[in-house]
């Protein structure tokens, strides 16, 4: 069981890696041409290019090549910073990551908390937020706040990363804010929506009618059995997130991953833009092993299955 | 001696490890009415689902009048056989009224005159134009029923296969219902599957029945001899199950307990 | 005689229903008594045994009384329904499937109460309820004790059930038809616990079912139900040998039976009443063929002793003598 | 002549059916109709109704705000607010409508195909799914820009590939479920062919569920394409757009001058909100007719 859900990981890796890496052929005319569109190279570069890419060598040979690289953490090099696309993801990493991880908290934690919420007590007030919220785009939020809370009020930063941890998480506040809140209305439409199924099952009209108190019975319960389907949408929660720094970082001026992303796309930096694609989607399937490895010890009758 | 109407030959069908029904052989005559008792496990509704096609099986023939099912085109295998499901909620199209429903079937057999046929069914099981011109939605379990009995009906299939076709109905409903089949079989001489826990139920519209139990047959005769003589201990054991006056579970357990302690 | 469960009067209706669910329904469990109550869906058995244990459908005006155990449980406080649900009444449903948490442990299903509200420490907890597994006939309790439900069959999770139902330590138990989702044979099992139970343990018991013969063989008295009101209360053995209300009849006559000569079934012409169907006087008048035009539709029969039984039907004096003279049944 | 009588009845009871449909909508569900309409029409009839020529900055009228002249003010560029809202809207719905349409179709296809094969065919489809899941919507479009430049196009088909595998999904597990139920399995007793019983009763059986959820996925594509142009990516000014509008109006707003930023967002939260609680509705509606059948 673990080790054929680790088996399927890699296989799904292999794959995801393989389209990352063939897709560079998708773009029309030739390859070469394509990596180094709006530059003039030199003949020594353009040579240095055929090399590093192989295309003096067979397709298989390449994407066997560019693999291994990827696994010893060679992502190649990158045309428009002049460093290897691994150390400047690298530096650019801790930034993005500490956004996503405040956002994650965020998220759980409101999301999860106003879900429940929403489940236990009779109005639309969590229907109504979570709709709206969900219909508020990132870079409107980012918008607002900026204006709202930087500007106007001057209580947090408008721009940049800031240096130092204390100065850097005072950066990141209205960032993250700005990032939370679609994922947090998912989250809380899915925990509401799972909640009240629970809710609604006889399971607990037995140990309600049983005498058990009523945070008893949601504590052990619903909120437990509701779990479930919250989990399930954590990879898809990661993987957006991570695709979200993209608005967020440029619309706060930030120097993350996701920034990175959109300038490298601007300046036609493939290699940086692939490599980034493939964090992202690699992530996203190692989450989802993760919750499947997990998911048991939510449902056991998955177990059986 | 003329050829059977439905002669079933060594049905084997297993799941995995499981064995569903295991060498299981009969026939129907005529104008026969052929009762299938089981618990669940018994293999009862795998052998109702094999009768029709829905499950192929590994291994055994099941002839209607003397041609094989299984070589049978589409349109005459459903001419061989029909079926009439447990849960009346699930086994109509909640998106057809009762008529559209009817005219559809006998649209695909090409029916000269569909619309005198489904007055004709409709009549047969005893719903009006009300029913008809309803949805399944707007209809009790008791019509729905009825409507799928007449859906069933409608290409005057040889055999006849009901599974558990009243368990889900209330006890009067399950009396019209059974009254309705009755007469059908009277007025028709449609051969009858009858796959049922009840043995009352079996009873009142079969003249013969297989015991069934754990995929194997482990009684078969004419009904009353049957019930008033029962040879298998299993057979016993479903007959005592029953409730009645000076009824005693606690003896019933232990005859239960002692079957299971001997397989 | 202590009387465990006294319904008086009870009606529950909800806005938008053309009937109420529950018409000015009384009945009454004794101490060691088994007591059925028989009718076809919606007639609001279920609903019935539900209140008993303050379960009122969400939404519904309730009137009249519920006394379960000496304690009044129509709007009553939480300290009250908590009391009657730890210490007096317990019930058994009808899915033993949907009714155990499918996550958790057959043992913290059944320990969880037992420590919770009983205040049991965990051995005490767990040492009871292997016990009480035993009570109901599991076959290896300390293994039943680590299992999950999907584990088990849906003949041992009734069992499951009824013994997490006795972790109250119940006088009254409500079983609401707590053998329809099993097999033939599974059901005589069950049933066969249930009175051992009943034997052993003093318990009074309030069987939900639509099965009169079932009903009729393990119990004391019947009360037939329909659309929301007692038809007719009787001695199981006066129910079934002398019927006096017209539905008990019809529904005596729609069961064909396993012995004796087949006659074609007679069943009650049409449905039972929806609860979006309004009534005027007697709810059965309209699949009732002694109906008698002006009176059973515009009187509402109540329930008056005729012999053991009580029956409610406008007419039931002269169908007595009609069917004694008839000889029928 | 004959024709004529039989259908003019029957169209009757249909306009019929439609009216008793609309009268038991509830409020929410009625005034997010009407807006979407609006907008909708402001959309499809923007050239005739805006006063200015939305791709011509004024650059001597930049930043005005609410007047006669400028309804709704003008952004830095001096473009009218009002014009480009109307212009915008073209673009940034008929975006999501291409994201949408391409992605139920197919992914109804490939769903129905999926279910009702079963076996082997249904497992590898799940594989291949289950890939194309861990590539996110906007990341699949910004990969897109990245391979065949900015635009509207290489997104959209981008994302419409991306969206395609949730519909697919909900295709899959809705006829797989759907198959299950007897009333299938009398139609093949029938005698029906499958190719029948698959596209004329199972896909109509499942088809208003799937439409109620393609209509919450116009949101999510709106959402998505609009974030695409404010990051620079997606459609090019001066070709109007309200992400895009968005963008061109971020400094202002710090400045103080928010209007032409506000409005546009304002346009993409309603109409997200309005087909949200559209496609809601009539997905719960078809849940309870389902529980109650």
């Amino acid at each position: 069981m673990w080790l054929r859900r680790v088996g399927a990981m890699a296989l799904t890796l292999l794959v995801t890696s393989f389209l990352v890496f063939s897709s560079l052929y998708l773009a029309p005319g030739d390859p070469v041409a394509f990596l180094v569109k709006g530059r003039s190279p030199s003949p020594d570069q353009l040579a240095a290019i055929r090399h590093e890419y192989g295309f003096d060598k067979p397709f298989p040979v390449r994407y066997w090549d560019w693999l291994t690289g990827m696994l010893h953490g060679d992502f190649g090099q990158s045309y428009q910073l002049h460093a290897s696309v691994a150390s400047v993801i690298g530096s650019r990493l801790p930034s993005t990551l500490l956004l996503v991880g405040l956002s994650t908290v965020l998220i759980v934690v409101f999301g999860v908390g106003l879900g429940i919420f929403g489940a236990l007590r009779k109005g639309k007030g969590v229907v109504v937020l979570v709709t709206v919220g969900a219909a508020v785009p990132s870079f409107t939020a980012a918008i607002v706040l900026r204006s709202v809370f930087g500007v106007r009020l001057g209580w947090f930063p408008t721009v940049g990363t800031g240096s130092g941890f204390g100065d850097e998480l005072h950066h990141m506040v209205l960032p993250a804010v700005a990032l939370t809140i679609t994922f947090m209305a998912l989250v809380t439409r899915v925990t509401r929506a799972s909640m009240l199924e629970e809710l609604g099952r006889e399971h607990v009209e037995v140990v309600t009618s049983r005498g058990l108190s009523r945070s008893t019975v949601i504590r052990r319960h619903v909120l437990r059995n509701a779990l479930g389907p919250v989990v399930t949408v954590s990879g898809l929660l990661i993987s957006g997130l991570l695709v979200s720094t993209a608005i967020v970082e440029s619309a706060f001026g930030m120097n993350g991953v996701g920034s990175l992303l959109v300038t490298s796309v601007d300046h036609m930096d493939f290699p940086v833009v692939q490599a980034i694609v493939l964090l992202v989607v690699a992530t996203f399937v190692v989450v989802n092993t993760v919750v499947d490895l997990v998911y048991p010890l939510i449902d056991p009758r998955v177990r059986a299955a | 001696m003329s050829t059977p109407l439905l002669d079933v030959t060594g049905l084997c069908k297993t799941y995995g490890t499981n064995v569903a029904v295991s060498d299981l052989s009969f026939t129907l005559p005529a104008g026969g009415s052929l009762g299938l008792v089981g618990e669940s496990g018994s293999g009862k509704t795998t052998t109702a689902r094999m009768l029709i096609g829905l499950e192929r099986p590994d291994r055994g023939q099941i002839l209607v009048k003397g041609e094989p099912l299984a070589a049978a085109s589409r349109l005459a295998r459903a001419k061989a056989v029909q079926i009439v499901f447990q849960d009346p909620y699930l086994s109509l199209d909640p998106r057809l009224t009762i008529r559209a429903a009817l005219d559809d079937v006998l649209r695909l057999h090409r029916h000269p005159d569909r619309a005198a046929r489904v007055t004709e069914l409709l009549d047969q099981v005893g719903l009006g134009a009300r029913e008809a011109a309803a949805k399944p939605r707007g209809l009790s379990g008791g019509q729905r029923q009825r409507a799928a009995i007449a859906r069933a009906l409608a290409v005057e299939p040889d055999v006849l296969v009901l599974d558990e076709a009243v368990s889900a109905l209330d006890v009067s409903i399950q009396a019209q219902v059974l009254n309705v089949l009755a007469d059908i079989r009277r007025e028709t001489g449609i051969g009858i599957v009858f796959v049922s826990h009840d043995l009352a139920v079996v009873r009142y519209l079969c003249d013969e029945a297989l015991v069934l139990h754990r995929g194997v047959v482990v009684e078969r005769g004419a009904i009353e001899a049957l019930l008033t003589d029962p040879q298998d201990p299993y057979t016993r054991l479903l007959i005592s199950s029953v409730p009645h006056a000076g009824w005693s579970p606690e003896e019933i357990s232990e005859q239960r307990r002692a079957l299971q302690q001997r397989s | 005689m202590n009387t465990l469960l006294d319904i008086k009067g009870l009606t529950v209706a909800m806005a938008g229903l053309g009937r109420p669910i529950l018409d000015e329904v009384s009945l009454a469990v004794h101490d060691g008594e088994a007591v059925a109550l028989v009718g076809e869906s919606g007639s609001g058995k279920s609903v019935t045994a539900r209140t008993a244990l303050g379960l009122f459908p969400g939404g519904a005006t309730v009137s009249g009384s519920v006394v379960v155990g000496g304690t009044e449980v129509v709007a009553a406080g939480p300290g009250d329904l908590r009391r009657v649900r730890t210490s007096v009444a317990s019930m058994i449903f009808q899915d033993p499937r949907a009714g155990v948490n499918p996550v958790r442990r057959i043992g913290d299903f059944l320990t969880e109460p037992l420590r919770r509200i009983q205040g049991r420490s965990k051995a005490e907890a767990t040492a009871q309820a292997l016990e009480l597994l035993g009570a109901v006939g599991m076959p290896d309790p300390p293994r039943h004790l680590r299992q999950f439900p999907h584990e088990l069959s849906g003949g041992m999770l009734q069992r499951v059930m009824i013994a997490y139902a006795l972790t109250a330590d119940p006088r009254l138990l409500l079983c609401d038809e707590p053998t329809t989702a099993l097999d033939v044979t599974t059901q005589a099992e069950i049933m066969a616990i249930l009175g051992r139970l009943r034997r052993d343990r003093g318990l009074g018991i309030l069987l939900i079912t639509h099965d009169l013969d079932l009903a009729a063989s393990v119990c004391d008295r019947v009360y037939v139900m329909y659309a929301g009101r007692i038809m007719e209360a009787a001695p199981s053995a006066a129910l079934t040998s002398v019927p006096r209300h017209p539905y008990t009849r019809g529904l005596l006559g729609s069961a064909p039976p396993l012995t004796g000569p087949m006659p074609r079934l007679a069943p009650i012409p049409g449905a039972p009443l929806g609860l979006a169907e309004a009534v005027s006087g007697c709810p059965f008048a309209a699949r009732c063929a002694h109906v008698v035009p002006g009176l059973c539709d515009a009187t509402t029969p109540t329930l008056e002793r005729h012999g053991d039984s009580q029956v409610a039907c406008l007419r039931a004096a002269e169908l007595i003598d009609e069917t004694q003279g008839e000889g029928l049944r | 002549m004959s024709t004529a009588t039989v259908s003019h009845p029957r169209l009757q009871s249909r306009l019929g059916g439609w009216a008793a449909r609309l009268g038991r909508l509830t409020w929410p569900v009625r005034i997010c109709a009407v807006l979407l309409v609006l907008v909708g029409l402001g959309a499809v009839f923007a050239p005739w109704l805006e006063p200015y020529d939305p791709t011509d900055g004024d650059l001597s009228n930049t930043l005005v705000a609410m007047s006669g002249a400028h309804w709704l003010g003008t952004d830095a560029g001096g473009h009218d607010t009002f014009s480009q809202l109307l212009a915008g809207g073209r673009t940034s719905l008929l975006g999501p409508l291409g994201v949408v349409l391409f992605s139920t179709v197919f992914g109804a296809l490939v769903g129905l195909f999926s279910a009702w094969r079963g076996g082997w065919v249904d497992a590898l489809i799940g594989r291949v799914l289950d890939v194309m899941f861990a590539f996110p919507s906007l990341l699949l479009a910004i990969l897109a820009v990245a391979l065949f430049g900015k635009g509207l196009g290489a997104p959209v088909v981008a994302m419409a590939i991306a969206y395609m595998p949730y519909t697919a999904r909900l295709v899959r597990s809705l006829t797989a479920q759907e198959k299950t139920r007897p009333y299938i399995a009398a139609y093949r007793v029938q005698g029906h062919s499958p190719a029948f019983i698959a596209l004329r009763r199972l896909l109509p059986a499942v088809g208003p569920t799937i439409l109620a959820q393609s209509t919450v996925n116009f949101g999510y594509a709106l959402l998505d394409l609009a974030a695409l142009s404010f990051l620079g990516l997606g459609v090019q000014p001066p070709t109007p757009d309200w992400g895009a509008m968005i963008n061109q109006s971020q400094a202002a707003v710090l400045e103080g001058q928010p209007l032409s930023a506000v409005l546009p967002a304002v346009l993409v939260v309603v109409v997200v909100v309005a087909v949200t609680v559209i496609g809601e509705h009539f997905g719960d509606r078809l849940a309870g007719r389902e529980a109650k059948a």
